[in-house]
Order: C-alpha cells, then structure tokens, then sequence
C-alpha cells in the first residue's frame, strides 16, 4: 500500500515540477505546484504507513494498553498537517502577486516580467 | 523547444535521486524510538484520545504556533498588498441576482456547516478532525455566504478581532505553560479530566478551538480580501 | 534573566495585537512595533552579557514540559545570543529607517516585519529539524511580504521569483526531513547527529537535500538569481535585513546541519561557498547598479563564510572568531552601506558622488568598504589573517589561493565605487537626507569601531588599536575641521616627535629607513604649508601612511609586519586618490599593492605552519621544501612595492598625478618601504634555491631589466612629473641590483642609495611640482627658459640632476663608487652590461629635463611668472644643503651601518674609515679632495664663460627661425619638441608597454568574463527554479555518483 | 479486505496520474484548476486508506475545497487569463 503512494507521490512530484517549469502562465504555474505539494504530502504520510496497523486515535478499537502494537506512525501525520496549511499559505500568497501582477502590469506571462536582470 | 527537453532531463534526474530514496527505504515494523514514545504516554500524560492532535498542540506545539502564525501572516500580506491598490472604491456593476436553489439552499445549509465545523474543533482531541479542519469547514460557510450574494461585505473588524484574540489565547497559554506546568505551550495547565471526555487532554480543546476560530477567520478575510477586488 | 523564549513569544504576542487595534491607530501601533523589537534586543544582549562576560552556560529551553527528542528544544548559546541580538538590532534600525513606509502601509506591515524578525531568531534558536523547516518558511513567506514595501515596481516580478524558487525549496526539504525523519527515528538535530545518519540506508541521500534545501537558501552560485532581483528592487532597509539577518540566520542553521551530517559533507561546503565567492565577486566587477552590487557583493561574503564553516574541522577553537568575524563584519558593512544607499536619489555608482558634499557620510562609506575588505584595524583583518595561517598549516593552499583572489576581486570593485564618490561630478540634490535614516548609518559606523576593538582584544596578536602611531593618525579625524596650518604644525610635531622618542630602539639599519622615512616625511610636510584651506581628508591619510612606515620598521612579529604594511597602503591609496585625475591610477596602484599585500600574507602563512605568533626572524629556520616558495612570495610581495618591471604600471600615473606635496611623500619614501621588506627578507632568509634556480640571481636580473626599462621609458616622456616617476622605477631597479648582488658593499649600496634617492627625487619632485604650480602645465615642451624667472628651482634642480647621475662632486658618485667596488667582488657579468647601459641612459632623461625646463627661449605666456612658492622652495634648500653635507662626510650616516652590515658577510669588502678618506679593496675615496677640485675648475670655467660673452647680444627667437612670420603651432618651434627623436628611432622598439599591454589583457579578460557569464541571469523566474534544480542535480552527480551513492 | 483496499488504492492511484496528466496538458487553465482539485480529492481518499483520518480531512477541506476555490476566484478577477 506504501509502495503504491509513494510512487503515485513521487510521479505527482515530477509531473507538478515539469508543468511548473515549463507552462509560462503564472496561474498554471501555481496550479502545478499544488499538484508537486499534493505529491509531497502523499509521500510524507506514506512513509508513515506500517501494515495491518490502524489510525493512531484512542478508542474502543484501540485501547491505550495495546496502541504501542496496533497503530501506525502518528508523527508523520502531524508533519502533513502542518505541510498542508502552509502549502495552502504560500499558494494564497503567490496568487495574490498574480493578481497583483496582472492588475499593475496586465502581464500573467512569467517570461515577460524580466525587467530585473544580469 | 530546448526548455522542455532540459526540464525533462533535469526531471529525469530528479526521479533518479527519488528512486534511489525509494530503494533505501524499509518500511518499519515497530514503532521507532519517538513513535513509541507518543504511543506510551499521550494516553496518561495528556489524556488526549487523538495522538495525532497531542502531538501537534503539545508535543510539537511550537510547530502549530508557527502554522498558525503563516496563516495570520499571509491573510495580513494579502490584506495588505490588495489594500495597496484599492484607495479609489470603483463603483460595483449590477450582478444578476443569483439562483433560487443557491439563496434558499445556503440559507439552510450555513447553520448547519457552521455547527459541523464547530463540532470538529471542539472535538479535536477526541476524533480525526481540529483546529484547521474546523476553520476551514467554518471557511466553506463562508464561501457559501459570499456565493449567494457577492457583493457582501463581512466586516474586518470582527475578523481581524476575532483572529488576533484567538492567536493572543494560545500565545498565552504557552507562556502560562511556563508558569504553571512544565515548559512553553504545555497544555496541563488544566486538570487532564477523565480520559475521552470532552474537557479532558488539558487546554487542548481550548487551544484547538481558538485555533479553529483562528483559521475559519483567516480564511474569510483571505476570501473576503480577494472578493473586495471586484472592480467595475 | 528573562528566558529566550519570550523573544518569540514576545514577538508573536505584538504582531497579533497590533491586529486587534483599530487602524487609525498608527502611531500606537508603530510604538508597540518598536517597543518589542527594543525589548527583544534586550533580552538578547543580556543573555549575549551573560555568556561572554559571565560565562554562563547554553541554557536548554524544552517546550511541552518533555524532554528534547520527543518535544522541540531551543538552545541559546553564546553564538545564538550574539546572532539574536545582531537580528533584532537590525531590526530595530529597519522598523526606524521604515518609519515612513510602515505608516503608509499601516500596521499589517509592521506585523509582519515582528514576525520575520521573531522568525529569524526562531531559526537560530530551533534544536528541532521540522521546527526548523516552519521557521524557515515563516521567513519566507515574510519576506514575500515584506518585499512589497519597496516603492519599485519591479519588486513584484522580484517577489514572484522568489516565491517560485522557496516552493521548490520547501518541497525539497520536507522530502528530506522526512525520509531522515525515518533513517534516525527522530526529528531533533542532536539526535540525529548522535544517530550518525550516513550510516543508515538512505540516510545520506536524505539528509543531502535537506542540506542542498538549505544552502539553496544561501544563494549558492548558479542558483541565486532570484536573490539578487530581490537585493536590487525591494526597500533598502529590507535589502539590509535580508543579507543581515536571513543570511546570518540561515548560515547558521547550515551550522547545525553540518552537526548532523558529520565531516564528510565539509569539502561539499567549502566547494560550493568558494565558486560563490569568486563567481559573486566576478560578477560584481560589471555592475553599475550599486543595490544590485550590494547584492552580489553580499551573495558573495555568504559564499565566503560558508566557505570557512567547510573548513572547521582544521580551524578548531578559532572556528567562531574567524566565521564570526567575517560575518559581523558583512553584516555592519551591509547593513550601513544599504542604508546608504537608501539616502542616494540615483541607483547608479557614479550618483554616489553626491555623497562628497557631506565629508561624515564618505567616512561611513570607508569604514564600510574598509570593513568588507579587511583592512587593519577591522575584525574581517584578524580573521582573514588566523583563516591564512590555519589554511596554509594544513597544505590546503589552492584553497586560500582562491579565498584571496575573490577578496582582491572585491577590493577592486568596492574601491572602484569609492574611486567614484571621491572623482565623479555629483550634486548636492542627489542626495535624500532624512535625520533618522542617517542616524542609523552613524549608527552603523560606530557599531564598525566598536567592533574592530572588540576584536582586536579577542585576537590575542595585541589589539591594533592599541599601537600609538594609528591612534594618532585617527586622531586627525575628528580635527578635521582645524585649519591645515595647525593641523601641518601637528602632524611634522608628531613625526619629529615619534622619531625622537624611538631613536633609542632602532639599530643601524632601522635607523637609516627611519631617519628617511620619519624627520624625511616631515620636511616634505613643511611644503603642505602653502595651502590655505582646510584640506579635508588629507592629513589622516598621511598619517596613516607615516603611522604605517614608523610600525613596519619596529615589527617584530610577522602580524605587526603585515598590519603596518597594509596601513602604509590604505595611507597612501588615500593620499595618491586627492590628484586631480589620480582616480584610475590610484586604482591600479592599490589592486597592485593590495595584490602584493595578500601574497605576502600566503609567504608568512606558509612559513609560519600554524604557529600563530610567527616572528620575522624566524624566518630563517623555515623548513626546506617550504623555504623558496616563501621566498618567491615575499619577494614578489615586496617587489609590488618598489614597482620592479612587471608590476611596474601603477607608478607613473600614481606618482605623476598626486597633488604637489604628496608626489615627494609618495615617490621619496613610500618606495623604501619595499626595500626595507626586501632587505628583512634577504637578511633573515640568504640565498634560497628554487627547482635548481638561485632566486637571488632572478632578482638581479629583474632589477637590471627594470633599471634598464625605467630609465628608457622615462627618455620619451613629455611630462615632467611622468620622467621622474619612471627615473624612480629605474633608480630601484638600482636598489634591486645591489641588494641582489648578496655582498657587504652592495647592500652598503643599497642603503646609501635609499638615503640618496630620497633627498634627491623628493627635491626633484618638489622643484618640478613648483614649475608646474607656475606654469600651470607639466609637458617640458611647453616651458623653457625659467632659469631667470625661477633661479632658485633651478638650481635645486641641477644639484639634483648633478646627484642623480652619479657625476663626481656629489653623493650619486659615491654611490656609484661603492657600486663598481661591489660588482668588482660579484661574479655576475651579464647583468652588469645592462646595468652599464642603463647608467647613460640616466643622464639622457635628466638632460633633457633641466634643459627643456629652465634653459633656452622663454615663452610670451610665461614672462611674468614668479618664483615657486617660499614653502616649496625652502625645503628644496634644506635637500640642496643635506645632499653637499652627505656628499662632503658620508661617513656620518654610512659608517655605522657599514659595521652593522659586516655580520652577515664574514667580514670581507667591508670599508675602513681613516679620516676623510674611505678606502676599499679596489681603491680609494676622498670626497672632500674631490669636492674642492670640481668646485675649483667649475668657477674657473664659469668666470671665463661670463668674461667672453658680456658683450653676447641676445637675439629673438622668432627672428631666428621664421624670418618674423608667425609660425601656426609655436611650440614646435621650440626644441624641446620630441626633443629624443633619433633615440626613439633607435631603441623605440624596446619601450613597447609590453607589460602594460598584458595587465590590461587580464583586467580585459576578467571583464569580458563578467560580462558574458552573467547573462545567464536572463531575469525570468522559471529559469531560476531550473537552475536550482540543475544546481541540485549537478552537486548530486558529482557527490554522491562520488561516493557509493546510496 | 485486503486485497479490495489495493485494487481501490491502485485505481486511486492511476486516477490522479491521469488528473495530474490533464492539469499539465490542458489548454484553459480552468481545466487544470478542476484537474488538480481533483488530484487533492483522490489523495485524500487514499489517505484514508493509509489509516491517516486527520489529513484525510484537512486535504479534502483545504487542499480541494478552498485551493480550488481560491484559484477559481482568482481566475475570475483575472479575466479569462490567457497566457
């Protein structure tokens, strides 16, 4: 099952990198990269992942006695969920300097605003 | 042409530092050394059901605080940078007005989400589910809001209230966690009630829910910012 | 003691109150701002107080009441607190610097500047690797913020490039984290260094992208494009925290990465910052924007401390004195030179000259530039100096080979920009005073002085701020405003002074330099006293440079050696930049000495082999496969200085464009300062072989060659000043043969000459520099007939000419009379012909000069012109009357040194001393008998030559010539015009500036290499992302295919 | 019940590939939006999958709900938005 997420998670990765570098809308661009960033979580929370174990919440299903055997890695879990909001952080972030772009200089192609070089 | 094909390589190359990852990886069988740890003592020592919860309030509650802190900042950049532009208020052009199904629909399901994204966050340290699943659950109701009638106006006031008393809230309990429990955002400065209760696990739930509160406001500002935008 | 934490909290805590206060409450909110950001710098120096003075213990702070591994732990430390407390200072000096901008943008900007700052301190606290990642994100993100407070437009592109290249970053990093996370089992940064990550499978690969995540963040080379557009475009004060902050902050998060990732990751680092420091450095030679200079120059200091955190395993305790030093220093310097440039309207280097009109601001402007370079007495000069000697121990030579080429890069093009302010026409309304923003440059400069005490108390080499003669030289500063009468009065005091209170210590040898170089300095000052105004700028370069001269020759240990030899050439980079078109050579002048300075630097760190206090006289005990290659780099060093022919180029410009009284100073003294380097060197380290090769015998050849050259070059020159400069590169060619000749009379030779060639070049100088004041012009073909105007130049010149080429009734004979003895004892023949050549060669050029100036025709424009002024008249007397006095009884200054030199040569072809007369193997020499004679033939000659032709009737020159019509270009008519024709047919071939032509192609290469290399910054954010993600792959293939690459 | 959670997580799996392939290749970037939006929703599942409820949820409510509605809101302001 890790195994599977892992490789869709790395492939996410790649594909969301390739339209990030190569789409010249800055939308897309951002679009990309929240695919790569979806990829990342899978990747991180699949290295959690152990066999015939369950989710790390106390219940009747699992006794505080037995959680050391029955539940997987919680640790990475708390990782993603911190990845993911500031995934979502930085996403908000970079739209709003595509809107603002678009608003100051009318342009959404990246390879136009290269007024600051060499 | 070239770019592309570069890209590709450079992406080639990437899948193989990937694979070769992929290759060193053994999945384990126990528990490791922090894993176990967590496993062992959130039960008595936090008395929070939701591991993954403790360990994202308290354990690594320096973490959240610093997550939290993104969302304020960038809801504050956002709100900054669009205010930047928008002295001259154009005047707004006459939407249609929007869909029966849209305006009755929302006028019923907003209470609802509004008690499910409570119910998430209050019960953060019990089932799946917290702070940011909350907020952003609250967020949606929102959306919804401002779906129906676009030209809605939430007043900041309340928002940027709202936001900064909740990050003040859990500021303050880490540093209480200083005076009166073991270190900074140490959530046993409340009694850790009985196991699976809902006042139990500590601040925890307080922490979760200003959280929720936090985030829900965060992201309607964030929303709220974008939709003041429209222009003529 | 408040704990640390609450700097977090604290910050935290304000950033979300200053939401809850309602907008129109700025000024409230403004004062919160910067009541945190004071509180929190307090917090931070008091914790810095108590480590460095107290001596407490790092303290542990564990958050969640748990132990590390399991809960996140912050750590402060000394390093940690000194960080904090520079991060929330600049802080600080921003949210001041801001205070316009933050109104305007209100209080959402000021909460966000609190958050990055407390970021910033989060990221150097942290002991918690995920913890890390957030921190670094916050920063990210505030910065993405903070960007926008720029007023140019560009910033947007600059923060979209950013954004873009921090996504791939993070994705990398919480990859990494996670993958390491699974290797050690644990996510806290001792732990994982504990877990020894390399062991495990895919440990290493993991942590290689955390590392490449965040040294990603350090701007390494070909990915850091993104962090110049931001340097460039975003608010200065931003700029200034950003290199400051983020670049201090993150430089030490590397630190603890290397914790985790143990010694082999080290050589991948020193790799990386040291292709960063040059690359950088290169780049910025091309630059016109001085922001985005500022940012490369920035890129490139991060590139050089990364570098030294490479090499901490060899560096041991000094690690943090040297890395801290160099970075304290980048980051004052930075931090001021923003500031700056926040108070130039213009962004280009040559608006900067607006800055001239406010003498305090162009102060600030040198400690900074004097700061980034590392010069004596700033910290950048102790820790250049340890860094040196602990490379060069440890056989790692290429790589502090390549340290001081980048540093020399960056000595160029920073004192280029200062070339600029100093020359470049610039007005008053370029400039854009505001009280705050210069109070914090102010700020800025004392921050620097305080600074170079602190670490020169730390440096355990003895504080330079503690020698005299600096101090004194400092002391003029803030007498600057003192009118130039007292302020001469003073400085010739201090001189004399000086020179009485250490005559007792200085031995024959010391005594001839210092008698040159000390009372010789303040003669020539007495010509300082003819100018009216307050001469900003000038007497605390001289002193500097005297302050140098009088600390070389009294050093004992090589430290003592090399900081006065940097004074003496900051001194007198100072004193040749106040010519009037002395920019470019004043340039050239101090890439060339600071070139020397920096191989002399790798000669006594090769020598040293890591004892740290290595004394000069030591160097005869250097071990032998080391001992020739100290040699060749001392002497190339110290050959810089004389200007022997190769490095020869600076000379003729930087002597011949220095004000009236500087030239004599310059030309006179300065030039003795090699030869007392020469001379120390040869006495302590004799003859040294090199792959078969008797180095001394290459030196006699260089300096025959240069002799040869000099006094050619100086045949063809039209300017005045132009043939002296030459005639001084051929006299130490002189010097050079004498000293390389490695027997008793020819060091005496030596000696003698440096007393000679003072008296007379700073006459000649002098004289010369008289003419032209008068004539307004220094090209020969343009005078003539001065003798009657201007008798007393005159005849100062002729004694000097008379001197210099060695004709018998004056002291040049006898130096030439030494010399034959000397070459009678050496066994060299063919260097001796050129040395012969050259002799009248000599007299070809001070011919010409004396004819073309004061004897034939006078010009119409010229004839009511009025002798020089008394002030540079008298102390040409003074010389005139020192030179007979020399000539008559040499033995006053020769007789002494003459026995002191007989210790190294086993008593052979030393001279005795019988009365008036010398007498030496090979024959003997009465200068008084001599004296008499010439003195007797010549008034004979003299009386007769008057007696036939009192009835001589002068005639007119046109009538001569043209029959009474008027010539349309007159001054061809006179015959000084291309006076040496037939001579430039015959040996014109060899005066091709063959040497200045290869300089010229390397500086031409250098350039065009700039030029080219950096399009690869096309200005386009997806090209960035790509060269991060090449960056990253390329490091993997060569690392990790390297290694066994799992 | 095992093997039916892996024929489900394979399918998953291929889905979001095939998203991921639509967010890069498509021409409005409308489409790419709604691709990647859905990319979020299918990760989400297969978090569940992976025993990890927490980020099951936050990705759904997050990374599909408001990511999506944020690029969508922007899109509008932004007028079509052609490259």
């Amino acid at each position: 099952m890790d195994w599977i997420a892992m490789g869709t998670g790395f492939t996410l990765i790649l594909m969301g990198l390739y339209g990030a570098l190569t789409n010249r809308n800055i939308l897309r661009i951002i679009v990309s990269f929240t695919v790569a960033d979806t990829g990342v979580n899978l990747v991180l929370v699949a290295v959690g992942y152990m066999h015939g174990r369950t989710a790390p919440i106390l219940d009747e299903a699992v006794s505080a006695a037995q959680a050391v055997t029955r539940i997987i890695d919680p640790v990475p879990q708390a990782l993603v969920l911190t990845a993911i909001v500031i995934g979502l952080g930085v996403t908000a972030l970079m739209l709003t300097y595509a809107y603002k772009l678009y608003e100051v200089k009318g342009i959404l192609d990246i390879s136009k605003c290269k007024d600051l070089k060499w | 042409m070239i770019r592309r094909f570069a890209v590709f390589l450079l992406l080639l190359a990437l899948g193989s530092i990937f694979v070769n990852l992929l290759m060193g990886y053994v999945p384990d069988s126990e528990l490791n050394l922090t894993a176990r740890y967590y496993a062992e003592h959130t039960a008595q020592d936090i008395g929070a059901a939701n591991i993954v919860t403790a360990i994202v309030i308290t354990y690594r509650g320096l973490d959240t605080l610093g997550e939290v802190t993104v969302l304020f900042l960038t809801a504050t950049i956002i709100g900054m940078v669009l205010s930047q532009g928008q002295k001259h208020r154009a005047l707004q052009r006459q939407l249609p007005p929007s869909g029966e199904l849209l305006t009755t629909g929302s006028r019923l399901l907003v209470p609802l989400i509004l008690l499910l994204g409570a119910y998430v966050f209050l019960n953060g340290h019990l089932t799946p589910g917290g702070g940011f699943q909350g907020g952003a659950i609250i967020a949606s109701a929102a959306l919804l809001l401002l779906l129906t009638d676009p030209l809605r106006r939430f007043s900041h006031r309340l928002i940027s209230v709202v936001e900064s008393v909740s990050g003040l809230v859990f500021v303050a309990s880490g540093v209480l966690g200083i005076l009166y429990a073991g270190g900074f955002l140490d959530s046993r400065i409340l009694s850790t009630g009985t196991f699976g209760a809902l006042f139990s696990a500590g601040v925890i739930p307080v922490i979760y829910s200003f959280v929720g509160l936090k985030v829900g406001a965060e992201f309607t500002s964030m929303l709220t910012n974008l939709a003041e935008t429209e222009q003529s | 003691m408040v704990s640390p934490i609450y700097i977090i909290a604290g910050g935290l805590g304000a950033a979300f109150l200053l939401g809850l206060l309602p907008a129109k409450w700025r000024t409230f909110a403004y004062g919160i701002t910067l009541a945190t950001l004071a509180f929190m710098s307090w917090v931070a120096g008091s914790w810095l107080y108590a480590f460095a003075v107290n001596g407490a213990l790092p303290v542990e702070i564990f958050t969640a009441g748990t132990q590390p591994p399991f809960a996140i732990n912050l750590r402060v430390g000394l390093a940690e607190a000194a960080l904090a407390l520079l991060m929330t200072l600049t802080g600080l000096h921003a949210a001041l610097y801001m205070k316009d901008t933050l109104f305007k943008q209100g209080r959402q900007a000021m909460a966000i500047l609190l958050i990055f700052i407390m970021a910033l301190c989060g990221v150097v606290f942290t002991r918690d690797l995920f913890n890390l990642f957030v921190f670094m994100e916050l920063v990210m993100i505030s910065t993405g913020g903070l960007v926008l407070l720029s007023s140019d437009q560009r910033a947007l592109g600059a923060g979209i490039k950013y954004l873009i290249v921090s996504q791939l970053i993070s994705m990398l990093m919480l990859i990494g984290i996670v993958f390491a996370y699974h290797a050690t089992g644990t996510l806290n940064i001792d732990g994982m260094a504990a877990a020894h990550i390399n062991l495990f499978k895919g440990g290493s690969l993991a942590f290689f992208l955390i590392f490449m995540a965040v040294v990603a963040e350090l701007k390494p080379f070909p990915a850091n494009g993104w962090g110049l557009d931001i340097y460039e475009s975003a608010h200065p004060a931003f700029s200034a925290l950003f290199s400051v902050a983020t670049g201090g902050a993150t430089l030490y998060a590397v630190d603890k990465l290397l914790l985790i990732g143990g010694a082999q990751w080290l050589p991948m680092a020193s790799a990386i910052g040291i292709v960063t420091f040059i690359a950088a450095n290169l780049f910025a030679l091309v630059q016109t924007n001085d922001r985005r200079l500022l940012g490369y120059s920035s890129v490139a200091q991060i590139g050089l401390i990364f570098t030294v955190m490479g090499q901490q395993d060899i560096l041991g305790e000094r690690y943090y004195f040297i890395a801290g030093g160099i970075l304290l220093a980048h980051a004052v310097a930075k931090a001021g030179l923003f500031w700056l440039s926040g108070l130039v309207k213009q962004r280009q280097l040559t608006d900067w000259a607006a800055l001239r009109s406010q003498p305090l601001l162009v102060f600030a402007f040198v400690t900074f530039i004097a700061l980034l370079v590392g010069l004596p007495p700033f910290p950048g000069f102790y820790a250049k100096w340890d860094l040196a000697h602990l490379l060069a121990a440890d056989g790692r030579l290429w790589l502090l080979g390549l340290i001081l080429f980048g540093a020399l890069l960056e000595a160029a093009y920073l004192f280029r920009w200062f070339g600029y302010i100093i020359k470049r026409e610039g007005s008053e309304a370029g400039l854009a005073l505001q009280p705050m923003k210069v109070d914090a440059t102010l700020g800025a400069v004392v921050v620097a002085w305080l600074l170079a005490y602190l670490w020169g108390q730390l440096s355990g080499h003895g504080n330079l701020l503690h020698a005299i003669p600096l101090l004194f030289a400092l002391l003029f500063l803030p007498l600057e405003w003192l009118p130039a009468k007292v302020k001469n009065i003073m400085a010739i005091a201090g001189l004399v002074g000086w020179f009485y209170l250490s005559y007792p210590s200085y031995d024959a040898f010391q005594l001839i330099f210092a008698a040159v170089m000390l009372p010789g300095g303040a003669l020539i000052l007495l010509a300082s006293f003819q100018t009216q105004q307050r001469r900003v700028g000038f007497y605390p370069a001289a002193m500097l440079m005297f302050a140098g001269l009088s600390m070389l020759i009294v050093a004992k240990g090589s430290f003592d050696f090399f900081a006065a030899w940097e004074t003496l050439t900051v001194g007198s980079y100072f004193l040749i930049l106040r010519g009037k078109h002395s920019e470019p050579h004043a340039l050239s002048y101090l890439v060339f000495s600071l070139g020397g300075a920096f191989l002399i630097l790798a000669g006594f760190a090769l020598a040293a082999q890591g004892v740290m206090d290595f004394q000069i006289a030591a160097l005869a005990q250097v071990a032998k496969p080391f001992a020739p290659w100290v040699f060749a780099l001392l002497a190339i060093g110290f050959m810089t200085k004389t200007a022997s022919v190769g490095v020869h180029i600076w000379l003729p410009g930087a002597h011949a464009e220095a004000e009236t009284d500087v030239s004599p100073m310059v030309s006179g003294i300065l030039l003795k300062a090699g030869l007392f380097g020469l001379f120390v060197l040869l006495m302590t380290m004799g003859k040294q072989q090199l792959y078969g090769v008797e180095l001394t015998h290459v030196m006699l050849w260089i300096g025959a060659i240069s002799a040869l050259v000099g006094n050619l070059l100086a045949i063809f020159q039209e300017d005045a000043k132009r043939l002296l400069a030459y005639s001084s590169v051929g006299q130490m060619g002189y010097a050079l043969f004498g000293l390389a000749l490695m027997n008793h009379l020819g060091w005496l030779m030596a000696l003698m000459f440096v007393i000679n060639h003072y008296i007379y070049k700073s006459m000649l100088f002098l004289s010369v520099g008289g003419v032209a004041k008068r004539t307004g012009t220094r090209e020969m073909y343009r005078m003539g007939g001065l003798i009657t105007l201007m008798p007393l130049s005159f005849i100062a010149t002729l004694i000097g000419i008379i001197a210099v080429s060695g004709v018998p009734p004056l002291s040049g004979f006898g130096g030439r009379w030494i010399f034959y003895n000397a070459i009678m004892t050496a066994d060299y023949r063919l260097p001796m012909v050129i040395i012969f050549l050259a002799g009248p060669i000599a007299f070809l050029y001070l011919f010409r000069l004396i004819h073309t100036v004061f004897l034939g025709q006078l010009k119409d424009e010229f004839r009511k012109i009025k002798e020089a002024p008394f002030w540079i008249i008298l102390p040409q007397m003074i010389f005139v009357a020192a030179l007979m006095v020399f000539a008559l009884v040499p033995g006053v200054a020769l007789r002494k040194v003459d026995v002191y030199l007989s210790q190294f040569f086993a008593g052979n072809g030393h001279l005795n001393w019988e009365g008036l007369t010398i007498s030496s193997d090979f024959g003997y020499w009465n200068p008084v008998a001599i004296m008499v004679i010439i003195g007797v033939i010549f008034s004979t000659l003299f009386a007769w030559l008057l007696f036939v032709n009192r009835k001589a009737q002068p005639v007119k020159q046109f009538n001569i010539v043209f029959a009474a019509e008027r010539p349309f270009r007159p001054e061809t008519t006179h015959y000084a015009w291309n006076f040496f024709a037939p001579y430039r047919k015959a040996l014109g071939f060899l005066t091709q500036p063959l040497v200045t032509r290869f300089w010229e192609a390397v500086t031409e290469l250098l350039h065009s290499a700039a030029e080219v290399l950096r399009r690869i910054y096309t200005g386009n954010g997806q090209t960035y992302a790509i060269h991060l993600l090449a960056f990253v792959v390329v490091v993997y293939l060569l690392w990790m295919g390297g290694s066994d690459g799992i | 019940m095992n093997t039916v959670m892996f024929a489900i997580s394979v399918l998953l799996a291929v889905a979001m590939i095939g998203a991921a392939f639509i967010t890069i290749l498509a021409k409005r970037p409308a489409t790419a939006m709604l691709a990647a939006g859905l990319v979020s929703l299918f990760a989400s599942v297969l978090f569940l999958f992976m025993a990890a409820p927490d980020v099951a949820m936050t990705e759904a409510a997050i990374g599909s709900g408001l990511t999506t509605f944020l690029f969508f809101f922007v899109l509008g302001r932004v007028r079509g938005g052609r490259s």
